[in-house]
């Protein structure tokens, strides 16, 4: 019996049924199929979070000149304060409001007698204490449900004001996990926000999409791009803000980091504004050489190819001795790694590069394309996923605008430019992987026996479940505090870290001495 | 840092900024993890677990198990029974707890899921059981839902079989398992027999032993549970925290209680001792006196680096008010204490401690945030912060030292493991105490009035 | 702060600066003090007494007791006889100890007193103990001095009766009463019946009840340190500070000894817990095996905080040596290791650890002082430093932070209560480690690199 | 039977002859007459130190620039380190050596072979690491037993590296205390440093002589002093400087605040440069304000009075509610007090303002004139300090000036100046106090019990056992490391370290609950 029927075995028929479908173990050559984005099972331990913590967790947290009120009970807007490592900086012209937390704090007689009256109330509060330039609303799950009209409070308090207002209706129930609320918030800054702005377009322009800036990440981007000569547009959404993504819909080119959780926007900006988008991966040495390749393929200035061949033989070269060292010392090691919805795969090669081969991997809120890659859209709508709004955009005239023609566009696709295109996990994971889709405690533990794995990617849930049973542990969503880990200094950052987990000096005391062989004491010098 | 609070202070009663509580289901979730063989469980959507089982780990870096309902968008509608029946199925199923403790949450208390009937209606195997609380997040705060799940353990399991068992019941009040290790330490050497109820030590502070297990070997048993209908007494450690199950113990099965706060410092472990002592009618041991007495010499010795300091106190109010009365033993001023749980209690024995004290100036809080905290330290600041994680970034704005004590502490290690309260615990206390005022005045002096002895 | 050291290291013979030891006298002192109703008596000027004194003192905050010669020029020339004479015929009428314990000074050692003859010519009351240990101030350290007053009091009152007592004989080497309970704790709950010399718990962190007294409960008694002889094996824990008493006891009464290192951090603790264990036979409580695995948590789940950090040791050799162990334990790089005392041992052991750990670029040195430990610093700089107080004005200087621990902490206070031995104490030692790297990392980083969570 | 006999009554009959001497009750308009300066007894637990504690401990210790190179095994010059509070600054002029510890660390060989070798050898190192202007010796017990000339020494290398180089013999057997140490440090800075320097007379020009600048007091004094615009030549020696104490010679006037240290350099430069001293005490509100207005009225300058008056108005003005507080807490308290051999007189009237009475006093190692006043002296010598030398001076004519006339003199000491002046402890006490000369530990104890004072004044030694007998216990060597206590607001700061020793609360936890009443548990709401 091999690993995956040994612990899909232990199910009971019916989590069989559907647990089978999204565990698979890779075959080489053979299309791979999985079931992914599908709910969760109740009372399984899942790992995923709500359609909140996708929207305001992820994707408009982010935004620091924004005050970002929750609208709901405590709770949710407290989880969301300081824990996830989207890092950004204010300066004199841009209010930072990201080491704060906002909430309604709704009380009892809120729910039962509608809670609108007090996030007018709060909203008046935040712009007498704050005068910010921009608000964003988030309901949590209640709101939903007593009918609290969010987006009308918005409309009213952005004209009362004179800022941006927005609402975003993310109640936690929706959808089957983060996935949806990425979706959500989207499609309100899409609505409400890109394309506001009236910046002029700037040569070599570029977005970043997908970029959360988790310990800095975004930062160490932008500094190679920058020194190659690219112009920052904006970052969605790590260490962004209202007032550049306003501007958005003016770059040349979108650059998609995190296909999962921002293909909507890229999507959208291509159709309403023609900006084309270029599947990226700023993780490991030759996922960065190839992106900072074809971003200079796209704009095919000579100048900046030189420059960008340059940069990378500069960037390589720094961190040049220090790779041969940690891979000498990671050589041969298997790793388990489970993250969100991309940042799975974009480790992948990174760890193969250091000698680590993943043999347990997946993902918790994927879509099937994730995995397989875009050739499976459209994918086929479910009930759930038919809950979450799908907007549709056309083409704004006025701010439509094209850097390349559609015939360049199309010699640069057959040029194997990814344009448009992502190839999903499967394009670099190795033939015999296991893949556990919404991975649960119950089959991490179980593959972790079986697999043995010499280290383990994924989150604080698991983190001590994992290190308990004796295998290295590492936060991937939050880099375990250190990072950044993407860029070519990143890669080093990472490597060093893998290091120090497969060798920590106390898993080797994990043993009382007197569990195993009884120990010679000390110096026996008077002891004839 | 936090560079756009204003130091003007302006009336708020809608806008919470910066909180100083979390929700209820949580509170729950860490009472349910200290019964043994436990699972709990989140009845709403899996957002609210993720969030509770992190925010616990974070704090005790040991794993926080919890399963969730899983709401989706039909279940929020239709009702959350089919939900809850087929969690309690899998898990009994797949983790193989001996009980379920479940949580409601703001999702499934909003739309009126009614638990003891799907619970009735349950398939429970065979002596395995189900319990539950109300946890509505819009309630209270996750010091209510602490309460409310202890309360929901006694209404679902504790019985009077008429036969006393000569234990004392103790309810320790939120605290670490550290702290609870050291409770039990001195309930032992004053000989009394107990049932502590919850007890995470030897669950959240559980040592590596190279295997992973899902239930470690600490929790109070269920036999417990039932058999604390049978106390004598119940003690309530935490007067805010602890009051309502051992009321519901003395309602359901005419247990009787005493209150005492947290006991943390002099006089309130003092008021501990002579509780157990009154229980147990048993001397106290020289060992107890010792360190007592360690202590306070301890505090003569040092007074002088302690004594009119000013400090601010946040965080979970039976702590807070405990705390302050340990500074004031210390000589300090707690000029300002603050929790975000609400209720009218928190003020009133913050003003006692005040006057006992006969200390001025000072100012309480409840239902208040560290938004506010921090606007009123940079109006008039103070030589210490004791508080949790969340205090440090007024910590770092305003340069004020800050001693970790309480919950949560999501950013150090060790914490959850050693006691604040007991004598050891207030000598750890004032150990971290001093030393974050003496680093102070290392770290601020001129070269030249650098001390060598202090 | 500091400011005339230069970074350039210059070769010196001749000149020590910032010394890392004091002189023996200290040490016998201490270990007097550790000796039930005993008073310790210094053989020379008055002044070294009163040093000794002030030093004890401001180490433990407590009165250090001793009495002195108070020789004067005169007996200086003539020899300090009759000096000692009256001294101990005003001890024992004025404070009625049972025993004194006189250690001799560079004064009376180098004018050749022979204290064995004076000793014997004093008129002693009945029932009354006199002991002397040799202690020029010119030969060792106070580590050395401790040693000495030890292998004095075995000389003088240790006798084999020929009927084993079943004891182990503990000769905790030079550290706090905190660490001396920790290793009694351990002694206790692994059914080890033992004899621990000299026992300063009890009487340098004695309670405040109120009264002074002057001898207070703790210390070995002199019927314990008589049935040494008997015993079955002794312990000697600081291989460098106990071998010299484990030896005498093995020549003047043939118990055979063992020599472990101090048990600072997991594997020393250990070898400390092994070693009780073939002495009792009994099997590891699970309480010890849990404080065990609680370390071993610890140190997995902080361990990125703390590896590769390097760190600068000072001290006494057995110490620094343990705390070195540790530090490798969690990761660190012990960068420098310096001790004062004189000795071969020290580096030797220094460099096993080295290997052991395969850690590279670390030096070792014996004989050592502060002011060259800050010049390889100045040249080279670490992330942290351990050791006592004198290496203040170092870690200011270069902006290091220090973690107090050791011998002399005259700038602190609780240091002496608690442990650094021990699983528990190792606990303690890694919260101040990660602590003092941590809040360094708060303090030091840019605001939008603060850490809510670590 | 009185509290006197209580207590020596329990000696034996030997101690009795010895102590009865050394302890009197004061009484009222009699002659009090105690003994002094005698030998401590052996066995006796004094508080006493030594020669070496005397002369390298408290007088040439503070002095900043020089390297003090203590000869001897290590221990001396270790306790020596940090541990009294002289402080004292650097600048870019001066460099600041107190932070550091210097010492032949003798070896056995050292004192078998002799140690010249290597004394001279950690010259020519400290000269080579530090090139300071001045080095100090200063020889520990074996020194003078193996008969190492460190004074040749000295006087070679001052030739050889064309620095002062200046050594004391300062054996902690001689004498019979501190005291002994004192008069050697006096003499060897009296014959080698002051009046080596070349500097030019200033006008209203002041040396502080016997202020040791302990936590700060001396900056405290010399701030008030230049306020009202008097020339500070030197501090001796606390912040004080070789390169400025070359020049005492040229100061106008001498003010001595404490006398047993340094009245031996005050009287030698009245006789070799002709410079008057007045006893000052600028400890204490009517102390300071006396002292000032004799150092005015000895210039006689009615600018400098106006100034003077001006500035005690305004000093005091900010000080005033603060000790009106301050007295209100200490009213009607009792205290102890046992400092060294002059600080224990100087705060008898600080206390007395503060409503504080003085039962019990008493000096480690003062003499006769330091008690009954000068009009003792010349006191009778006997073996120990025969065993000090005693250098007699003579008239500098190059450097002697006087800045009164002779006559002018005779009418300043008529109209009450304390020119040469000093009436002792006697002149302050009360009536009925209890005085113990060389105070040790048993009659700190006895006297304690009987006397029970309010608050205990002394050392780190006997600190602790006070404060175990429940009494509230200040260092006053070391201000516990508080301070300045000197001066006005020095005097504000002694009455609040007072106020909060007498008011910590712990005190009043002292006793468990257990040992007295049994007391009520918390709030029985349910116990009915």
């Amino acid at each position: 019996m091999d690993s995956r029927d040994k612990v899909l075995d232990q199910y009971s028929s019916k989590l069989y049924k559907n647990r089978k479908e999204h565990v698979i173990q890779i075959e080489d050559g053979e299309s791979n199929v999985i079931a992914a984005d599908t709910r969760a099972i109740p009372g399984i331990m899942t790992n995923r979070g709500c359609c909140y913590a996708g929207c305001k967790g992820v994707v408009i947290g982010p935004l620091k000149d924004v005050v970002q009120i929750v609208h709901g009970p405590i709770g949710c807007s407290y989880y969301a304060w300081g824990t996830r490592r989207n890092k950004a900086k204010g300066d004199e012209n841009t209010k930072n409001f990201l080491e704060y937390c906002f909430s309604t704090d709704m009380q009892e007689t809120d729910i039962v007698f509608g809670g609108e009256k007090k996030l007018k109330k709060a909203i008046k509060e935040a712009v007498e204490i704050f005068d910010p330039a921009c608000i964003m609303i988030a309901s949590t799950c209640p709101v939903g449900l007593i009918g609290d009209d969010i987006h009308a409070v918005a409309a009213e308090a952005e004209e009362m004001y004179n800022i941006k207002v927005v609402a975003f209706s993310c109640e936690g129930y929706k959808g089957v996990s983060q996935s949806g609320g990425h979706h959500i918030a989207n499609n309100g800054l899409m609505k409400n926000v890109i394309g506001t702005g009236d910046a002029k377009p700037v040569k070599y322009s570029i977005n970043l999409l997908g970029e959360y800036n988790i310990g800095g990440d975004g930062w160490e981007i932008c500094r190679v791009l920058k020194r190659i000569g690219y112009n920052i547009v904006s970052v969605m959404t790590g260490d962004g803000s209202y007032a550049e993504m306003k501007n958005a819909h003016t770059a040349d080119l979108n650059l998609v980091q995190c296909h999962r959780s921002i293909n909507y926007i890229a999507e959208m900006l291509k159709t309403k504004y023609g900006t084309e988008w270029l599947k990226v991966n700023f993780i490991g040495i030759e996922g960065i050489k190839q992106s900072l390749r074809d971003v200079a393929a796209f704009f095919n200035d000579p100048a900046l190819t030189a420059k960008t061949e340059a940069v990378i033989a500069d960037e390589e070269e720094e961190i040049a001795i220090g790779m041969v060292y940690y891979k000498s010392m990671l050589k041969d090691k298997t790793a388990a790694i489970y993250v969100g919805g991309s940042r799975t795969h974009h480790y992948i090669n990174l760890l193969k590069s250091l000698g680590v081969e993943v043999i347990l991997a997946g993902y918790e809120f994927a879509h099937r394309d994730d995995y397989e890659g875009r050739q499976v859209l459209p994918l086929k709508m479910d009930a759930d996923s038919k809950n979450i709004e799908s907007i549709t955009v056309v083409k704004d005239p006025a701010k439509y605008r094209t850097f390349h023609t559609e015939e360049r566009i199309k010699e640069l696709k057959e040029a194997g430019l990814p344009i448009e295109s992502y190839d999903g996990l499967w394009a670099d994971i190795a033939d015999k992987a296991m893949i556990t889709d919404d991975y649960n405690q119950f089959e991490t533990e179980a593959f972790l026996k079986l697999l043995k794995p010499d280290i383990f990617f994924s989150g604080i849930k698991d983190k001590y479940i994992v290190q308990r049973s004796g295998v290295p542990s590492r936060q991937l969503h939050s880099y375990d505090y250190s990072g950044p880990y993407a860029g070519f200094k990143g890669a080093l950052n990472f490597a060093r870290d893998v290091t120090l987990a497969v060798n920590t000096p106390a898993f080797s005391l994990v043993q009382a001495p007197w569990k195993s062989e009884p120990t010679l004491i000390g110096n026996l010098g008077g002891m004839e | 840092m936090l560079d756009v609070t204003p130091k003007e202070i302006s009336e708020r009663s809608a806008l919470r900024i910066n909180p100083l509580k979390t929700c209820q289901p949580v509170g729950a979730m860490y009472a349910a993890l200290g019964v043994h063989n436990c699972m709990p469980h989140s009845h709403g959507s899996q957002g609210c677990c993720s969030y509770h089982r992190m925010f616990l780990t974070r704090h005790f870096k040991d794993p926080a198990i919890a399963a969730s309902s899983s709401f989706t968008e039909g279940a929020s509608v239709f009702g959350g029974g089919s939900n809850l029946k087929t969690a309690i199925k899998n898990i009994f199923d797949l983790y193989e707890p001996d009980i379920i403790a479940v949580h409601t949450t703001c999702l499934s208390e909003t739309i009126g899921d009614d638990l003891v009937t799907y619970i009735t209606d349950a398939k429970i195997p065979e002596g395995k059981i189900v319990v539950h609380a109300n946890t509505p997040s819009y309630v209270g705060s996750h010091i209510t839902g602490f309460s409310s799940m202890i309360t929901g353990l006694i209404h679902y399991l504790s019985v009077n079989t008429g036969e006393k068992n000569g234990k004392l019941a103790l309810f320790p009040g939120f605290v670490n398992p550290g702290d609870m290790r050291e409770m039990k330490k001195l309930m032992t050497l004053m000989g009394v027999k107990y049932t502590m109820l919850p007890d995470t030590s030897g669950v959240m502070d559980s040592p590596m032993t190279g295997e992973y297990t899902m239930y470690p070997k600490g929790g109070t048993t269920i036999d417990d549970i039932k058999d604390l209908g049978n106390c004598e007494l119940s003690l309530a450690l935490g007067e805010i925290t602890s009051t309502p199950p051992a009321e519901s113990l003395k309602t359901k099965c005419k247990v009787p209680f005493a209150t005492l706060p947290l006991p943390i410092g002099i006089e309130l472990t003092d008021q501990y001792i002579m509780a157990l002592n009154r229980f147990s009618k048993n001397e106290v041991p020289y060992i107890i006196e010792e360190e007592r007495g360690q202590l306070v010499d301890i505090l003569l010795d040092s007074h002088k680096y302690s004594q009119n300091k000013t400090v601010a106190i946040y965080g979970d109010p039976d702590t807070v008010l405990a705390l302050a009365q340990f500074t004031l033993e210390m000589g300090m001023i707690p000029k300002y204490l603050v929790t975000g749980t609400p209720g009218k209690t928190f003020e009133a024995k913050a003003n006692e401690l005040f006057e006992k004290f006969g200390v001025e100036g000072c100012t309480a809080k409840g239902n208040a945030d560290l938004f506010e905290l921090h606007q009123w330290i940079k109006n008039d600041s103070v030589d210490l912060m004791i508080g949790g994680t969340h205090g440090k970034y007024v910590a770092k704005a305003e340069d004020i030292p800050l001693v970790r004590a309480g919950f949560p502490i999501v950013d150090r290690y060790v914490h959850s493991y050693l006691p604040l309260v007991g004598y050891k615990g207030a000598m750890r206390l004032a150990e971290m105490i001093l030393n974050a005022l003496m680093d102070r005045q290392d770290r601020d002096c001129a070269d030249e009035d650098m001390e060598m002895i202090m």
